[in-house]
C-alpha cells in the first residue's frame, strides 16, 4: 500500500514524450504508456504515491500537467 | 480509489498563458523558462506594465501563447529595441528574450552596451549552447568540447576559441544593478531561476538598473541527445562552464 | 520510366531522413534521382515534406512536383496537400498508427502500414519512419531493402551511430510487412 | 516667426522637433554628425530623447522601438552607416514601424541605396531629396507624416550642402491633414486583457487571434507600397514645355541645374530642367510628360550613373537618354567634387545641345 | 568521375574547394546553413579554414581579411544577413579585395539587393544566379575566376532549391583561362623595403609613394565596372527568335519557364524563354534581340516586381512588359510559395497569350 | 660653445617610419603612440612579418607614414579582419590599431570575439574618450563627466550610461594571453607603454593566444582643452577610470 | 547688391568661426546670407574653406559660388582654387604673418595685414583670424564691428568662454588695421 | 653657469606649437619662441643644460627633435 497525497491530469495528447516527467518524480509514480498519442509519442501514466510535490508540472515543457492535493491523505 | 476533496495546486498553463500548444521538440527546456517568465510577470502585478522584447530563435513562439505586448526584433538587437521602447515609455517594464546565438553571438555589443548604459530593461537570455533554431550550430557559448553541426568533432578551444560567459561580462560592467544565472534542468533549479526573474524584473522596473538573468535551457535537438539525457547533460557540461548562482545583486 | 513521391508528416518524425535514405539508395542501385524537400526552419510550424524522383534516364530538373505518382505519408496533417497532387492509379503508404484521420484521394491506392506499432516492437518508436519507408520501397520496388540499409548507414551521422542497429531492423521490419502487401509495378 | 539664420543640420532638427520628433538616436559619421550634434543639443529642452547610440545598427535598432512605441523617432547617418542600417529599415518597412532616416549622404553616389534598398525582401522606402535647406526643412516634416500615413520607415536624402549650409529659414509647423490613430502601437497595457499587441514581421498572431502569416502579410504590404507609388510622386519641372533639352538632376545638384538652364535660357538655348523630389515613388509619369517635346534627355548626377536607370523606366527608348555626371568626390571625402559647380555643367549642357539638338 | 548524388549546397562547397577556396566564413541562416556546414565539414580536409563567425558582419570581414591576405575567399547568408554585410562588399569593390558571397537567398525578393547593393559609393556587384545544382557547381568556380580578375566581390544568388535538392552532379575543375599575378596581396614579407603595400578605399598611398585618392581612384573604379559590365552579360535564350510572347525568368525559376515554354510550343503557341544567367550585368542587348519579334514581354519573377525593372531597361517601351509574378513565401519563410509551380505559371501565361496576342 | 664630440642618441623617427608629417593636431596623443609601436616592431624584428589592419579615426594615418603593409578597414571591424589575415598566413604578426570609439562603440562584438576566440592578434586601442575624427563626440569609452559634443554638459552616468572598460572585459575572457594598459602623457609612460606592446607583440606573434594593449592618448580638441592641459587631464580623469597597468599576462 | 567672400585657411586656423561670426553679423544688421563652407573630416587633409554671400535682396540658393568678388586669406596653401575665382575689381586680406607667399590675382587688390603678429599682441597667436575678420569687415564694410563682437560671443561654445575677451579684442584691433586702409565701396 | 650634457635639433617648422617638450623637460631649458613658424605656430627654442635625456623627443607628437648626447659634459 502507498500514501497517496494527492493526483494529476495528465494532457497526454499534448505529451511530446521526453520522459522529463519520469526522473522528476521522486516517488517514481509516472511510468511512460506502452501505447503512443495521435502524435506518435509515448506518454506518462500514473500510479499511485502522488505526493502532489509538483516536480512534473514545474519541468514538463508541454504543459500536461495539472496538480491537486488530496485534503488527506489515502492508502491505495 | 474512494473520492476525497482535492485542491488545485498548479495548473498546467501560467497566468497570461494563452495557450499550451508549440512546435518545440521534446524535451526541449525552452517553454519551461517560458512559463516562470509568465508567473514572474503575473505575480509581480506587471501584467499592464510589460512590453516583451524577443529575438529570433526557436523561443520566439512565446509571443504567440503569452497576452502581453510584443515586439519581435531582428536577430541579436533587442536590447537595443527595447532602449527605444523604454524611453518612450519610462513606466513601463521592458524586458528582452533571447537566446545564447542571439546575445553572446550576434548581439553581444547590443547586450553589453545596453548594460554599459543602465537602461532599466531586463535581458533574459535561454544558453542552450546552440543556435536551436538554425538547426543546431556552435554559437560563441557552445561549450569547449561540444559537438555541434559546425563543430563535429566538439568544440576544440585551439581553433573555435573559448565560450563567451555574457554574464560575467555583464556584471563586471558598472551599469548592471543585477545578474544571476539559473537553469531549468530540475524543479529545485527551476524554482531558484524563477526567483532570479522576480527580482531582476522588479529591479529594473523599479529604476535600478540593467539586469540580466541568463536560464540554461535543455536542447536535446541540437546536443544530438535522448531528451531525457538533456538535464544530465546540462548539469555536467554546461553548469561547469557558467556557475549558477547570482553574479551581482546591489544598487550600482 | 519515371515515378515520384512525395514524403510528408511533421518535423521530427524523419521524413527528410527517409527521402535521402531512398534516393541514395536509388543511386547507388544506378538510376537518375532528384530529391528536394520542404521543411521550415525559424517557422516551426512542424509541416515537413520532400519529393524524390528517380528515372532510369535523363531528369528534367524541376524541384517542385507538379503531380505524383506516389506518397509516403507519415502524418496526417498535411495530406490535404498531398492528395491534390496524387495522379490516379497512384499508391500513396501511410502510418496507420498516426494518421487516424479520411485518408483518401480518388484513384488512388492506400496502403495503411502500422509502423509505430512496428517500430515499438523493433525496439524504438522513433524509426517508424524507417519501418514505414521499408514498407514502401519494398512495396514499390522503389530501392532494395539492401541498399537502403546501407544508404541509411552512410546518412547517420557519426554522433547517432547508436541508432543504426534499431533504424537497419525498423527497415527490415517495413520490408517484410510490405513484402506481405499487393505488390505494384516497379519503374524497371 | 522671422526667418533666422540656420545651419541645415540645425534647421533639420528644429523643424523635426517641431513636427513632433521625441526619439533621435544616432551615431556620428560626417557630414551627418552636426544633425546628432544637434538633436543632442535640442532635445532634452524639447522634452525628448537623444541617444548617443554605440553603433549605427544601435540607433536604427533604438529607433524602431521608440517608433513601434508610439513615438515619432528618427535615426540618420550616411555611406556606410545607412548600409549598417539596411537590415532594420527592411525589417521595419515589413513589420509596419513608421521612423525618419535622415541620410546625409556624402554626395550623391548612394542613390541605389536610397532607392532600392539593400535590405531583404520586397519592400521600398519613400525618400525625399531636398534641393536646399528650405525644401529640407519642409521635407522633415512631411516625412514624419508620410511615416505615420504609411506606417513605414521613410528617408530623406541630403547631403553636405544641405547640412552645412546656413541660410535663413521660415521654421513653422506645417499641417498636412489628419492621420488614423496609433492603436497598434505598443504600451503594455494591455496585458491579461486578452487583447494584447504584437508587431512581427512574419504576422503571426496570437493563439486566440492567429495573424495571417508571411505570405499574405507581405503580399499586402506589397499592396501598399503599390499604392505609395501611385499616389506619393513629387517633381519640380522648370521650363520643360517646349524645351529640345531637358536636364534631369536630383537634390541639390538641382539649383545648380536650374542657374545653369535659366543662364542657357538667357542666351537663347530651349533648355528644361526637371528634379524628382520624391526619389522613390520615382516621378516617372511627370517626367515622361516632362520630355514629350524633347530631343534629348540630359542626367546630370554626381556619380557613375544610378538615377539614369529611373529616367530611362520613366522616358524609355524613344528619346537618347545621356549621362552627364561622373564619380566626383572633394579632396576630404565629405561632398560632391569638382563636377559641381555652374560653369562645369553649363559647359556640358551647352556642348551637348550643340552636338544633338543644333547639330 | 561519376557523377555524385549530392546536394546542392555540399555540391556547392565541393566546388568551391576544387576552385581553390581555401577560406570561407559564415554565420547560420536558412537556407544558407546548409553551405556552412558542408564547409566547416570538407575545409579541415582540404587544408582550408571554415571559420563559425560570430556574426554576418564578422563573416563577410574576415573574408575580406583572407582575401586581401591573397587567399581564394568566400562568405555567404541570406536576406537579413545580406542586409548586413552590405557595408563590406562595397567596401571591398571599392578596395579592390575578391571574394565570393553566396546569397542562398529564400526566395526570389532579394534581387534589388543583390543587384542594386545597398552599400555605399558607385560600384557594382557580379551576380550570377543559377537555374540548379548544376550550374551552381559551374558558377561556383566561374565566379571565384570572375572575383580574381576584376578583384571584386562577386555574388552567386541561389536559393532553397539549389542549396537543398539532391541531384546527380558532375564535379570537375573548370579552367577559365590565366589570372593577373596577386602581388597586391598582403603578406608583410616587404615591410621596411620601402616597398611595402596597403589597401586603402581612400587610396591615399604612403608618404613616399602617393596614392590617386579617393576622386581619380572612384573614378577607376566605375571604369572598371564599365568593362564589366560590357564585357560579362550573360543569359539563356530559348526559341524566342519566332515568339510573340517571351517569359522573362531568373534562378531557379528558369526550369519552371522552360518547361511551360515547351508545354505551350506543344500546344502550338509561339513563346520563348529568356533567363538572364548575370544578374548584373544585365544582358540588356541579349533581351533586347530576344524580344525583337515579341508582342508581349512576361516577367516572371516570386516577387512585387524587381527584375522588371531591368528587362524594362533592356526593351524600352516598344513592347508592353506584364509581371506575372507577385509576392509568394512558402509557410516556412524559407522559400519561393505557392506560385512557384508549372501549372501556376502555365495558366497565368496561358492567359495573357490569349489576352494580347491571341486577342 | 666649443666643438665637442657628440653622438645621436635619440632620432626624430622612428626606424620603419617614412616620414614625419601628419595632420593630426597640436598636442595630439597618437603620433606617439605609432612611434612606440614601429619602434616596438622594429626591435622585435618583425617588420617583414608585421600585417598591421587599422580601423577609422585620426590615427589612421600611420598607413602613409609606416613602411609595413597595412589594410585600412571599415570602423570597428578590424579584428574580424585580422583574423582573415592571419588564418591566412599564419606566420604574420598581425596587429590591429584602433580608436576607442572604433573598439568600444563599434566594433565591441568584434574584439571581444576575436579575443575569445584566441586569434593570434594583437589589438592596439588608442583611448582618447572621444570620436576624435568626427570633432569629439561622446564614445562609449568617454568617461564620467567628460564633455563631448554629444554631452554638453559632460556624460551624466544615469543618462549616458557608464564607460566599457574594454581591456578589464579582454581580460575576463579565457583567449586572451596578456592585457595591459599604458598612456602617453609623460616620458615615463611613453616608455611603459612600449615595453607593454613588445610583450603583446611577441605574444600573439608566437602563439600565446589575443593580446591587447589599450594605450590612454591625448585629443585636446576633442577635450576642449589647451594642448599643454592634456597630459594632466588625461591623468586627472582617464586614468581615474582607466587604471595604468598589466592586466593579465600568462599562457591560457 | 549682392557681395561674395571666400574664406581659405588650414585646419585650425579659425577660418570657419570667422565665416559664421560674418555671416551671423550681416543677419542681425537685417541681410540676407547665405554661407557654406567646405572641410575635411576623416580626412585630415588640412584645407578649410568657406564662402559667404551678402545680399540686401533675395538670395539665389547655389552654395558652390562660380566666382567671388572678394577673399579672406589665412594661409597661402590653398590660394591658386581661390585666386581662379576671384573676379577683377575684387579684393584679397591676407594674413601676411602666414602668408609668405607670392599671391596675387590679375585685378584684384591684395591687402596684407599682419594677423599673426596683431593677434600676438593682443594675447594669443590663435587669435588670428578674428585678427584678420576686424580688418576684413572694416575694409569691406560687410558688418559692423559691434555686431562681429555679439556674433563672436554667440557662436562660442560654453566651454570656451574663456576665450572671448581675446576674441573681441582680436576683432578691434583688426577692425583699426583695416579702418587705417584704403576703404572700398560697401554693398549697400 | 649651467652643466650641459648634450644638445637637440628642433624640427621648429614641423612644429605645432603644443608644448608639450616643455613641461617634459626636467631641466627646464626649453622654451617658447615669440616668433612663429610658416604654419603660424610658436615653437621650442633651447637654452643650455640639456641633459640628453629625450624627454622631449619621446613626447612630441610632430617628430621634431634629435638629441645627442656630448663626450663630455660642458659648462656654459
Ligand atoms: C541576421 C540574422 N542572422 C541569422 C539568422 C538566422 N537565425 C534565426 S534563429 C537563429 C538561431 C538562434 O539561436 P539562439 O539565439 O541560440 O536561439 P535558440 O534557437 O537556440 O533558442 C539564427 C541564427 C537571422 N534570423 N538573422
Ligand atoms: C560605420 C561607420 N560609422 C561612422 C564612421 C565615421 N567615423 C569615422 S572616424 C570615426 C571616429 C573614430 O573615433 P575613434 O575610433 O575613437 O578614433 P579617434 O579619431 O578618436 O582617434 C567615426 C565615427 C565611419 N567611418 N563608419
Ligand atoms: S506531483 Fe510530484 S509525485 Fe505527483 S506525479 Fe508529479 S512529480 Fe510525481
Ligand atoms: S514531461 Fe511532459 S511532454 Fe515530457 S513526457 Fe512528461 S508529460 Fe510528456
Ligand atoms: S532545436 Fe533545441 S531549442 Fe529548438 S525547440 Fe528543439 S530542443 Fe528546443
Ligand atoms: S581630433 Fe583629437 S585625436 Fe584627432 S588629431 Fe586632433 S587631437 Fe588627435
Ligand atoms: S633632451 Fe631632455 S633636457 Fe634636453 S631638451 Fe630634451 S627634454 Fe630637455
Ligand atoms: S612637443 Fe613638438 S610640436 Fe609640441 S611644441 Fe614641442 S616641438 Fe613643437
Ligand atoms: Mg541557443
Ligand atoms: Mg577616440
Amino acid at each position: 500500500m502507498t500514501l497517496t497525497r494527492g493526483t494529476v491530469e495528465i494532457d497526454t495528447e499534448r505529451c511530446k514524450g521526453c520522459e522529463l516527467c519520469i526522473a522528476a518524480c521522486r516517488p517514481g509514480v509516472l511510468v511512460m504508456s506502452e501505447e503512443t498519442n495521435h502524435q506518435g509519442y509515448r506518454f506518462p501514466l500514473l500510479e499511485p504515491g502522488c505526493t502532489a510535490c509538483r516536480a512534473c508540472r514545474d519541468v514538463c515543457p508541454d504543459y500536461c500537467f495539472e496538480v491537486f492535493r488530496f485534503d488527506q491523505a489515502m492508502e491505495v | 480509489m474512494t473520492e476525497v476533496a482535492q485542491k488545485k495546486v498548479a495548473s498546467a498553463l501560467a497566468p497570461l498563458q494563452l495557450s499550451g500548444e508549440h512546435h518545440l521538440c521534446p524535451g526541449c527546456g525552452h517553454p519551461v523558462a517560458w512559463r516562470i517568465l509568465l508567473e514572474a510577470i503575473s505575480e509581480l502585478g506587471l501584467e499592464q506594465r510589460a512590453i516583451g522584447v524577443v529575438g529570433h530563435g526557436c523561443y520566439t513562439n512565446i509571443v504567440q501563447l503569452a497576452d502581453i505586448d510584443f515586439l519581435q526584433c531582428l536577430h541579436g538587437r533587442a536590447p537595443a529595441v527595447a532602449t527605444g521602447v523604454k524611453r518612450v515609455h519610462p513606466d513601463a517594464a521592458v524586458f528582452t528574450l533571447q537566446g545564447d546565438g542571439d546575445v553572446a553571438s550576434e548581439g553581444l555589443a547590443e547586450v553589453l552596451h545596453t548594460a554599459a548604459r543602465a537602461e532599466r530593461i531586463t535581458t533574459i537570455m535561454l544558453n542552450n549552447g546552440v543556435f536551436g533554431d538554425t538547426g543546431g550550430q556552435m554559437t560563441a557559448a557552445s561549450v569547449v568540447g561540444q559537438r555541434t553541426k559546425t563543430s563535429l568533432d566538439g568544440r576544440d578551444a585551439e581553433t573555435h576559441g573559448h565560450p563567451v560567459p555574457v554574464a560575467e561580462l555583464v556584471a563586471a560592467l558598472a551599469g548592471s544593478a543585477y545578474v544571476a544565472r539559473g537553469s531549468v534542468n530540475n524543479a529545485g533549479s527551476i524554482a531558484k531561476s524563477k526567483r532570479y526573474l522576480k527580482r531582476a524584473l522588479e529591479l529594473s522596473a523599479a529604476g535600478a538598473g540593467f539586469t540580466f538573468v541568463e536560464i540554461l535551457t535543455m536542447c536535446p535537438t541540437g546536443w544530438f541527445l535522448p531528451t531525457a539525457e538533456g538535464p544530465g547533460y546540462l548539469e555536467g557540461t554546461f553548469e561547469q562552464t557558467y556557475p549558477l548562482g547570482v553574479l551581482k545583486d546591489g544598487p550600482r | 520510366m519515371q515515378r515520384e513521391v512525395v514524403l510528408t508528416g511533421i518535423g521530427g518524425q524523419g521524413v527528410q531522413l527517409a527521402a535521402k535514405t531512398l534516393a541514395m539508395a536509388a543511386t547507388a542501385e544506378g538510376r537518375q534521382v532528384m530529391m528536394s524537400s520542404h521543411y521550415g526552419g525559424e517557422m516551426r510550424g512542424g509541416q515537413t515534406e520532400a519529393s524524390v524522383v528517380v528515372s532510369d534516364g535523363q531528369l528534367r530538373p524541376v524541384p517542385i512536383l507538379e503531380s505524383t505518382w506516389s506518397a509516403y505519408v507519415m502524418h496526417h496533417r498535411y495530406w490535404p496537400g498531398v492528395a491534390e497532387r496524387l495522379r490516379a492509379g497512384g499508391i500513396a503508404v501511410v502510418n496507420s498508427s498516426v494518421a487516424n484521420e479520411e485518408i483518401t484521394a480518388p484513384g488512388v491506392r492506400i496502403v495503411p502500414v502500422a509502423a509505430g506499432e512496428v517500430a515499438v516492437e523493433v525496439g524504438s518508436a522513433m524509426a517508424a519512419g524507417f519501418v514505414l519507408l521499408g514498407a514502401f520501397a519494398a512495396l514499390t520496388g522503389l530501392a532494395e531493402t539492401d541498399s537502403l540499409v546501407e544508404a541509411m548507414r552512410q546518412l547517420v551521422p557519426p554522433y547517432r551511430t547508436q541508432h543504426l542497429a534499431v533504424n537497419e531492423a525498423a527497415l527490415r521490419a517495413g520490408a517484410e510487412v510490405g513484402a506481405g502487401l499487393d505488390p505494384v509495378g516497379a519503374p524497371r | 516667426m522671422p526667418a533666422q539664420l540656420l545651419q541645415g543640420s540645425d534647421a533639420v532638427a528644429r523643424s523635426a522637433i517641431e513636427a513632433g520628433c521625441r526619439f533621435f538616436a544616432g551615431y556620428p559619421m560626417l557630414p551627418f554628425t552636426d544633425l546628432l550634434e544637434a538633436m543632442a543639443r535640442l532635445m532634452p529642452g524639447a522634452g525628448g530623447v537623444c541617444m548617443n547610440a554605440e553603433t549605427e545598427i544601435e540607433a536604427v535598432n533604438m529607433a524602431l522601438g521608440a517608433g513601434a512605441a508610439g513615438a515619432r523617432a528618427a535615426t540618420g547617418s550616411c555611406g556606410q552607416g545607412i548600409a549598417l542600417m539596411q537590415e532594420a529599415i527592411a525589417e521595419a518597412a515589413l513589420n509596419e514601424v513608421p521612423f525618419v532616416v535622415f541620410n546625409m549622404a556624402r554626395g550623391q553616389q548612394d542613390y541605389f541605396q536610397a532607392t532600392r534598398g539593400g535590405g531583404w525582401g520586397d519592400y521600398r522606402t519613400i525618400c525625399l531629396a531636398p534641393k536646399d535647406v528650405n525644401e529640407a526643412v519642409e521635407h522633415t516634416q512631411l516625412l514624419f507624416h508620410l511615416a505615420d500615413l504609411y506606417r513605414a520607415p521613410v528617408m530623406m536624402y541630403g547631403d553636405y550642402l544641405i547640412g552645412h549650409t546656413y541660410m535663413s529659414v521660415d521654421m513653422q509647423r506645417r499641417d498636412y491633414g489628419p492621420l488614423p490613430p496609433k492603436d497598434w502601437a505598443l504600451d503594455g497595457r494591455r496585458g491579461g486583457t486578452g487583447a494584447s499587441r504584437q508587431i512581427w514581421t512574419w504576422a503571426m498572431g496570437k493563439a486566440n487571434d492567429p495573424g495571417p502569416g508571411p505570405d499574405l502579410h507581405w503580399q499586402r504590404i506589397a499592396a501598399k507600397f503599390e499604392d505609395v507609388a501611385r499616389a506619393e510622386q513629387r517633381w519640380e519641372s522648370e521650363l520643360c514645355d517646349d524645351a529640345d533639352t531637358v536636364v534631369v538632376s536630383f537634390g541639390s545638384a538641382g539649383p545648380f541645374v536650374s542657374q545653369v538652364v535659366a543662364e542657357l535660357r538667357a542666351d537663347g538655348l530651349r533648355v528644361g530642367a526637371f528634379r524628382p523630389v520624391s526619389l522613390w515613388p520615382f516621378p516617372e509619369t511627370a517626367l515622361a510628360e516632362a520630355c514629350a517635346s524633347a530631343r534629348q534627355v540630359l542626367v546630370f548626377e554626381v556619380n557613375a550613373g544610378q538615377m539614369i536607370d529611373d529616367v530611362r523606366l520613366s522616358v524609355g527608348h524613344r528619346v537618347p537618354v545621356r549621362p552627364l555626371g561622373r564619380v566626383s568626390i572633394d579632396f576630404s571625402g565629405m561632398r560632391q567634387g569638382e563636377i559641381l559647380t555652374v560653369p562645369w555643367i553649363r559647359e556640358r549642357v551647352r556642348a551637348a545641345m550643340n552636338e544633338t539638338v543644333m547639330g
